[in-house]
């Protein structure tokens, strides 16, 4: 298979994203499927500063001798994205705590075996 | 960790230099990379350093978690009230200009320094409510 | 007062009444009287309203556009005023034979009884009312779940089981036939207006005629029209002065006026007649005229065999609406009052052997007649009025009939004179059970049951609230004979419409 | 001042779940909370007719002119939706207190309020903005808002269904920042109405934008729970606080699915979603099997929370329905279910709030009879469960009639047949519940229960009493999302 190297970066987007995705579908523990999350989400931030990045543009900060910034919004909605992504972690292991000193357990199908199947 | 002084000398020592940095993102962040993200980050870190070094009382007797709410809490009336005065003063929600019609561009200085302040408070807050939070749990059971 | 307060009253005084009869949980006697005032009152009203129509005026009255173009609006045609004069009329009689029911059998939840029973009746009275088919269809659906209540009376396991097939195939056939039914002729016609004559003429295809009649049909399952009767015999087991006026009045004769009524003004005779969709009809009406008919004969149960008479008789109205012409119209509109008249007198007679004397089978009936003449007379003159024999009103409305079937489909002719053989099969039996047969020696068992019941030694034959009903109806059946040249007039603007 | 109502709508209940956690008292917490939701729904009012009368209205956060800045924009569709979520919330919000009184540790009660307040933020500021991806970040304020308050059930498996409905949220949430990255990177706009003038010309079916409708959709779905991405809904509703389920049932997945709305009609636009890429062949099938699930699940649930929220399920699908069908009345009948399914659910949820707080059980078995023990709650759920059937002169008729016109004006019998057939079953769940409380005689042991506290019984009735009021007055609701639809599917 021919692969374009312009596109190494959305390759990893990509095997991260099905990574982050898979962890958290395939694993029973909480906290794995958290983590699953994180890597999903990371790929998608990848992405969009990925494709931010103009040629020989440097950070988009006022400089003198520079030709070409980066697209500055990417890195924005990227910053709004990432503490999004920190906000829903943090909830999410508080809720991992919490379940595991409710049930005694992170597992999965433990937890809903104690519940009663539901 | 109380009884380490290689790391109660160092984190005394650091700390304040950490602070300082913050203070530096936070207000440059107009100029350079920063802003409010990015230095309520620092001075979190800062704090859960000393409580890292210190424990976890002592850091609360420098910030109750009371505090931390109300700072939380400022910190977003900043930015809205940001967005409030602008639309008292005429323009839309946000609108910095209408800060000092007379010279827009100093408008936009004062507005986005004060919501980045208001940012980086929250910001600050929460990341200490999170480690504590977090913190306190394991000793509880 | 003018039409349209005495509309928004006929309706509404029963609805409000039924709210405010909660209040009165604590009080029986204000309860019932003020029952029986309200029902007055309603029929005051809708009499007021009578020579109106007669003179061929059509009061209406818009209550609130439902949709946009749709609305919740009420207009008075001769049939309608024909149905709300049945129901609002009969329900008096049925309130003091309630009372007299009620009591005697000392049924509890009385109020709720009593609170359903008139709204059921304001419901009644606006499906008569209403002056399109979504009118109609929200009145169909107020009456269905107004009723339940009282079917499932007894809170028994049998009694709610019967609910549940009484309001299972009423709301399904309703809301799976009726309502895409209706929403089809708007998307056709962009109304649902009752006009005389149809609405549908030019509009819809030829091949589509008798589908759509069939959604009407068979939506409207208050007709009973087989395979959707099964819903009748299991409401049986609610009391007897709700199988009276409900059953036999007002819930299944919403469903033949649903079908008469959309016959008559959503298709169009006409229409019918030209294309032929309605042939199919006729069939199914004979068929279930027979089936219910042969079905009924060997019922034991009084109340059992009388649902099932009920069936048969209202595939005569749906019969003659099949039939779609000026006479069959007219035949399916008298049917309406004469069998409600007829059947009404019958329930009373049944409802008031099982209060008084606690039998429910026919071969219990034994010299009956003789220990109450009044109610067992009533029951005889009830019966010719089902079977169609003079000096009872049933008479006139067979006789329309089979005028219409001369006209439509000689055959069928058959099938209406077989049918009434039936019915003497089915209902002279009970008479002659009743008057003829010598009434067995009272056993030891018979008196305990009654003690235990009645609370005295005797068994009392005759309950002043239970016997004069039965009474007055027949007397109706009798008089409906004589004034049926009043109703002919009244019913006269639809023949004309149609001819 | 009412030129600034878009940017209160949003900024008044955030600045005031700042100003809860700040203050701390229950009361005063409770109180500015209801407060706030009040005003908001006379901010959203004023709006609605302000849009009806003289068209949309656009607003310029930070007096930045699209599509370089981040707009409000509001049309008949987003007015209608404001409306609904700010007036549920100004219904529920005085209903709470009571209910999380018995629920809620006191000392977490500003919190509460707080992540409501915070909650009702970010579903005004998803409907309001004309912005792609703010409308993300509205929605996982709204979502992280949401976990936090579901987890403060009473039961341990509250947290469980938090968990849940955390994971599949935020892979949802991803999904349509995925989705919005994707339509950058082809147009370079965030605007939604620039992104849909882009898209109409050349890049209208490429590969790109066909990925981004996708993920977009799936993204969307899961948090409207469309079959069969739904499956963290039935225990969140089950076991949040019951309050926070009225207010979470009625409006979130409504939310949701304007989003969809928004995304298929205006941002892609119907050409490009119904002819290029044929959604509908996607859509239909899943909402139908939707229907039928979820009503035939709720017949045998007996956690009567759980059993409405399975009929919740059956509901989203006639929505979801309504939009797959591509015409104006489906369209219409989807957007006033909405409306209507939201009014109803809502109402159903505060009375099984009250059933909850007086017999401390949602179990069908504890409802014994207890129509004679509370018989103005028990009415009220007659009410609404007739609402969900969709018996006429209940708001819920009013929606099934543009959802048959529209699959008749398709000539989709069948579909006609479907919509109506899962109303039936609806007649099932819901009698089910009418029989035990009506007809059956309490447990003589069981301890005796009053009647709901009119705290409680005021508001649930005026929400049924709403179901009852938009079955018969329908120009609110069956007229805007008329002309709504008309606005979305591009007629003039």
């Amino acid at each position: 298979m021919n692969i374009d190297v312009g596109l190494f970066n959305y390759w990893v987007v990509v095997i991260l994203m099905v990574a982050g995705l898979y962890t958290v579908i395939s694993k029973g523990h909480l906290i794995k499927k958290i983590i699953g999350l994180n890597i999903f989400q990371v790929s998608v931030f990848m992405m969009y500063i990925t494709m931010g990045k103009v040629e020989d543009g440097t950070a988009p900060i006022f400089s003198e001798t520079a030709v070409a910034y980066s697209n500055p919004l990417n890195s924005v909605l990227i910053l709004t994205a990432i503490v999004v992504g920190v906000a829903t972690t943090a909830v999410g292991l508080a809720l991992a705590v919490r379940i595991h000193e409710a049930y005694g357990t992170l597992d999965e199908s433990e937890i809903i075996e104690m519940d009663g199947g539901e | 960790m109380k009884d380490h002084d290689i790391l109660r000398v160092t984190a005394k020592a650091l700390i304040p230099l950490i602070f300082l940095f913050g203070l530096y993102v936070q207000f440059h962040g107009d100029f350079g990379p920063g802003g409010g993200f990015q230095a309520g980050v620092i001075f979190a870190a800062a704090i859960i350093l000393y409580a890292l070094i210190f424990g976890l009382d002592e850091a609360k007797a420098v910030v109750p978690p009371r505090v931390l709410e109300i700072i939380a809490s400022l910190g977003v009336l900043l930015y809205a009230g940001v967005g409030v005065v602008t639309m008292i003063k005429g323009g839309t929600f946000l609108a910095y200009n209408a800060l000092d019609p007379a010279h827009p561009t100093h408008g936009q200085h004062v507005g986005i320094l004060l919501v980045e302040l208001g940012v980086g408070l929250t910001v600050t807050a929460v990341m200490c409510a999170i480690f504590f939070a977090f913190a306190e749990r394991g000793r509880r059971t | 007062m003018s039409a349209t307060v005495l509309i928004v009253l006929s309706m509404f005084m029963p609805l409000v009444a039924g709210l405010v009869l909660r209040a009165f949980d604590k009080e029986p006697n204000i309860r019932d009287g003020f029952s029986l005032l309200v029902a007055v009152g309603t029929f005051a009203c809708v009499c007021s309203l009578t020579p109106m129509v007669m003179a061929g005026e059509r009061p209406a009255f818009q209550l609130l556009e439902m949709l946009p173009g749709l609305s919740l609006a009420f207009e008075i045609e001769p049939l309608g005023m024909l149905f709300a004069l049945i129901a609002s009329g009969l329900w008096i009689i049925t309130t003091v034979y309630a009372i007299g029911y009620m009591r005697g059998h000392h049924e509890s939840n009385q109020t709720r009884f009593f609170t359903c029973f008139a709204v059921a009746i304001g419901a009644a009275v606006g499906a008569a009312f209403s002056a399109n088919l979504l009118t109609l269809f929200t009145c169909y659906e107020l009456l269905s779940v107004s009723t339940f209540p009282l079917v499932a009376h007894h809170q028994s396991a049998e009694s709610r089981k019967a609910g549940r097939i009484y309001l299972g195939i009423l709301l399904t056939s309703s809301v799976l036939f009726f309502l895409p039914a209706i929403v089809w002729t708007w998307h056709l016609t962009g109304t649902t207006d009752f006009v005389a004559g149809g609405i549908l003429m030019g509009k819809i295809p030829d091949a589509a005629v008798p589908l759509l009649l069939a959604l009407f049909i068979f939506g409207a399952g208050k007709a009973a029209v087989m395979p959707l009767h099964r819903w009748l015999p299991a409401a049986m087991v609610a009391p007897t002065p709700v199988s009276a006026l409900l059953h036999a009045v007002a819930v299944v004769k919403v469903g033949v006026f649903t079908v008469v009524k959309v016959v008559t003004y959503t298709f169009g005779t006409k229409l019918l007649t030209d294309t032929g969709g309605s042939v199919w009809l006729m069939y199914v009406a004979s068929f279930t005229i027979l089936a219910s008919s042969v079905i009924a004969l060997g019922k034991d149960n009084l109340k059992a065999r009388l649902a099932y008479s009920t069936i048969s008789q209202l595939s005569y109205i749906v019969l003659g609406a099949a039939f779609a012409n000026e006479l069959g119209i007219m035949g399916a509109g008298f049917h309406i009052a004469m069998h409600a008249m007829g059947k009404i007198t019958l329930f009373f007679a049944a409802g008031a052997l099982i209060v008084l004397v606690h039998k429910t089978e026919i071969s219990d009936m034994a010299g009956i007649g003789r220990k109450m003449p009044w109610t067992m007379g009533a029951f005889f003159v009830g019966s010719l009025c089902i079977i169609g024999i003079p000096p009872t009103g049933g008479s006139w409305s067979k006789w329309y009939l089979l005028m219409s079937a001369a006209d439509a489909n000689v055959w069928l002719m058959g099938v209406l004179l077989i049918s009434s053989l039936f019915s003497i099969g089915y209902l002279m039996p009970v008479v002659t059970t009743a008057f003829f047969k010598p009434l067995p020696p009272e056993s030891d068992h018979d008196h305990h049951d009654d003690h235990h019941h009645e609370g005295s030694g005797n068994v009392e034959y005759d309950h002043i609230l239970c016997v004069i009903p039965p009474v007055l109806t027949a007397a109706g059946c009798v008089l409906l004979f004589l004034f049926s040249d009043q109703l002919y007039a009244l019913l006269e603007p639809v023949m004309a419409a149609n001819r | 001042m009412i030129d600034h109502f878009p940017a209160i709508q949003v900024a008044l209940p955030m600045i005031a779940a700042a100003v809860v956690v700040i203050v701390r008292n229950p009361l005063v917490s409770h109180l500015i909370a209801t407060g706030v939701a009040w005003i908001s729904a006379v901010i959203a009012w004023t709006l609605l007719q302000s849009v009806l009368a003289s068209g949309p209205i656009s607003y310029q956060l930070g007096g930045w002119a699209p599509p370089t800045g981040i707009e409000y924009y509001i049309d008949p569709l987003n007015a209608f939706v404001l409306f609904l979520v700010s007036g549920i919330a100004a219904v529920v919000f005085p209903f709470a207190g009571a209910s999380v009184a018995a629920e809620v540790d006191e000392n977490k009660h500003h919190l509460f309020y707080a992540c409501l307040l915070l909650c009702l933020t970010g579903m005004l500021g998803i409907t309001i903005t004309g912005d792609a991806f703010n409308i993300f970040v509205f929605l996982e304020i709204t979502s992280l808002s949401s976990y936090a308050l579901i987890a403060m059930g009473r039961d341990r498996r509250a947290l469980s269904a938090s968990f849940n409905y955390l994971v599949l949220g935020t892979l949802g949430g991803t999904a349509i920042l995925i989705g919005v990255g994707l339509l950058l990177m082809q147009t370079g706009t965030l605007n939604i109405a620039d992104l849909h003038m882009r898209l109409e010309g050349a890049h209208a079916a490429s590969k790109t934008v066909l990925v981004a409708l996708a993920f977009l959709t799936v993204g969307s779905s899961l948090k409207i729970a469309l079959f069969p991405l739904h499956a963290w809904l039935p225990n969140a509703y089950a076991h949040a606080p019951s309050a926070v389920t009225a207010l979470i049932a009625a409006t979130s997945t409504k939310v949701s699915l304007y989003v969809l709305m928004r995304f298929i009609f205006t941002l892609f636009g119907t050409a490009v979603v119904f002819d290029v890429f044929q959604l509908q062949r996607v859509l239909l099938p899943l909402a139908v099997i939707g229907m039928f699930v979820g009503s035939l699940v709720a017949i045998y649930q007996t956690n009567i929370k759980r059993m409405l929220a399975y009929s919740s399920l059956a509901q989203i699908g006639y929505m979801v329905l309504g939009i797959s069908l591509v015409n104006e009345s489906g369209l219409a009948g989807s957007i006033v279910h909405m409306f209507n399914h939201a009014v109803i659910k809502g109402g159903l949820f505060m009375v099984m709030a009250a059933v909850v707080l007086r017999t401390g059980s949602a179990d069908l078995s504890a409802m014994r009879g207890l129509a004679k023990r509370m018989p103005l709650t028990y009415l009220g759920f007659v009410i609404g469960g007739l609402g969900l059937i969709g018996v006429p002169l209940t708001a819920g008729f009013i929606s099934k009639w543009y959802l048959v016109l529209g699959a008749i004006q398709n000539g989709m019998w069948l579909i006609v047949a479907m919509i109506l057939l899962s109303s039936l079953l609806a007649v099932i769940y819901v009698w089910r519940v009418v029989e035990v409380g009506f007809f059956e005689e309490p447990d003589p042991e069981a301890p005796e229960i009053k009647e709901a506290p009119l705290s409680m019984l005021i508001p649930t009735w005026i929400m049924l009493g709403a179901s009852l009021f938009f079955g018969v007055m329908t120009d609110t609701t069956a007229g805007v999302a008329l002309e709504a639809a008309r606005q979305l599917m591009g007629a003039p």
